[in-house]
């Protein structure tokens, strides 16, 4: 067994550690940074892969082991599954959410999770996956911070809207003044409602 | 004990709740009438002294003033009869804050584990390469519809307030009313200041006008510049000046 | 190769199969489409639930569960690992509004806006709307009456907390026992109760 590196992880054993980092990063990863990650030798994340290995045998999730990187996957046995869950997602009804959200990023793109959720008043999170799956917005890292993102409709969404560009979307102008207003007026109300500071 | 200074500047209450909560743990009370009580005046005199108040948040304050001032009341003058309402406004205010500061307890300890070890789910917000499949139904004008209807129900900046408070009259006028009224007829009765009718249903309003008036009135007896007499129960409250020179109010 | 679909699957338990799909999604799954992907009734997607949260014991991943929605994330044990991969800031402050607010909707849920305000004292507008924008609480119509909104805590929120399940919040079973003593004592006196309301 492991031995255990700092009190706080000390429940999990290596491989379980190394299953929720390949989990969470959800793409091919090198063995290096794992190593680093998790503060072991080379030898030492052998092992460890090997014994996840073993845990996953006949589990739904396999390791995919390239030369130096690792990446976690649904097994291919579950594969048939799979395709139907993906069919299903891409010709899902938008829903009346969807929709709301592919106007929002429309109107506003390039714009942050952040302002799109702003403005709905809930969570995007969901809804923006699934417009990226279907191809219908992307994400790019903003320009002014390389470490946030910003969702822009695709050019295959310009293309089944039949325009060239988004300001080409119908009274394009007025739809920014009006988004515009609001985020300055709640900026401005923010501070004066339903609080009482002494 | 008299009510004492007390000095809560720059402290941010969540509403007349948390403050009150707050004055009662000050002094170390459990949450009972006769703590209530204690409290009043101390209550009183903090949304006497904030003066950016809201006016949505004002009201609320009020509303709960006028129960304090119900208990503050009984416990000055015990001849005092309640209607059954104000003695369950009394009691609902009790059993308020009681659950209010059990759950202000729970939220201690959600806020010791919020994000102390979270669980995560995967940084890869899409597994797989995106397949462009648009509904048949997503054209231009859709979108001009939906952001429409994103935008008609953005929130509307405070309109809520207006109903609540319309009635509502502030301390300081009513103090200030009470003092000249006072002033000019050295004995008058409570009803007739505040408008009660013996016998009447008062409305909301009227009601929280009375309470209000009460409170101001109470302020002068505690302050010593009126004394308040009530013959027999059920009967008028009598407010006469104690002292002849009157301080002046700006 | 994979001339039929069902041999290929028949090798893996229907745990496994779960595993499959929740790690897929990468988000939170109503049960209800779950066993229509996995063709099986309530009943056996519960003991395929049961089965494989044994099978994650001790592993880097864990299920959360409320209700009627699982979701697939990294054990709370594997936080401090996964933190230091972590771009962007947590967002962990929720000021005493926000904390006050989410404790009365995580031990009281469903609870309806006006029984908050109730219990607060004040309007939770803002605050309502800002713990929807953060993904901590959700809206839904009230069972009783679909014309009025009900909030409820989020999987997110749960996965904030680092607890598997809503009643593995601090002192959860008291605090039921509390309220519904509050509750019954409550309807007493409900007739002369004064709400403040907008």
């Amino acid at each position: 067994m492991p031995e255990e590196t700092t009190p706080q992880q000390s429940n999990l054993t290596l491989d379980a550690k190394l299953e929720a980092l390949l989990f969470f990063k959800g793409e091919p990863v090198k063995k290096k940074k794992l190593a680093e990650l998790l503060d072991i030798t080379g030898p030492e994340l052998e092992q460890a892969i090997l014994s996840l290995e073993q845990t996953l045998s006949g589990r739904g999730l396999r390791i995919i082991h390239k030369e130096d990187v690792l990446e976690l996957r649904t097994a291919p046995e579950a594969s048939a599954l799979i395709e139907t869950l993906i069919k299903e997602d891409l010709h899902r009804d938008l829903g009346k959410a969807g929709v709301e959200t592919l106007a929002i990023i429309a109107y506003k793109a390039p714009v942050a999770k952040r302002d799109i959720d702003y403005i709905r008043g809930v969570n995007s999170s969901f809804i923006l996956r699934n417009l990226m799956v279907r191809g219908l917005i992307e994400r790019t890292s903003s320009r002014q911070d390389a470490r946030s993102f910003v969702y822009s409709p695709t050019i295959d969404l310009l293309g089944h809207l039949g325009i060239e560009r988004i300001s080409d979307l119908p009274e394009y102008d007025n739809v920014q003044q009006e988004i515009k207003a609001f985020y300055e007026n709640e900026k401005t109300s923010e501070t004066t409602t339903e609080k009482v500071t002494d | 004990m008299s009510s004492g200074q007390f000095t809560i500047k720059q402290e941010s209450f969540e509403g007349p709740l948390d403050l009150l909560l707050h004055l009662i743990e000050k002094r170390k009370l459990h949450i009972s009438d006769v703590s209530l009580a204690k409290v009043a005046d101390d209550y009183i005199a903090h949304i006497n002294s904030t003066e950016k108040m809201p006016v949505a948040e004002s009201a609320h304050f009020i509303l709960i003033a006028s129960t304090l001032t119900l208990i503050k009341s009984k416990s000055l003058l015990p001849m005092l009869d309640l209607t059954e309402e104000e003695q369950s406004d009394i009691d609902d205010l009790e059993r308020r804050l009681k659950e209010y500061q059990r759950f202000k307890e729970l939220s201690v300890g959600l806020a010791n584990i919020f994000g102390k070890n979270p669980m995560f789910c995967s940084e890869k917000q899409v597994h797989i390469d995106p397949v462009f499949s648009p509904e048949e139904n997503t054209t231009t004008t859709t979108l001009r519809e939906a952001i429409g209807s994103v935008l008609a129900s953005l929130p509307k900046p405070e309109k809520m307030a207006k109903t609540v408070v319309q009635k509502v009259i502030s301390l300081e006028e009513m103090i200030d009313n009470l003092t000249n009224r006072v002033m000019s007829s050295l004995k008058m009765s409570f009803s007739e200041f505040s408008g009660k009718k013996n016998g009447k249903v008062l409305s909301k309003e009227e009601k929280v006008n009375v309470v209000v008036g009460f409170l101001a009135m109470l302020e002068l007896v505690k302050e010593g510049i009126v004394s308040v007499t009530q013959q027999k129960e059920f009967d008028d409250i009598e407010i006469e000046t104690k002292k002849v020179g009157i301080p002046q109010y700006e």
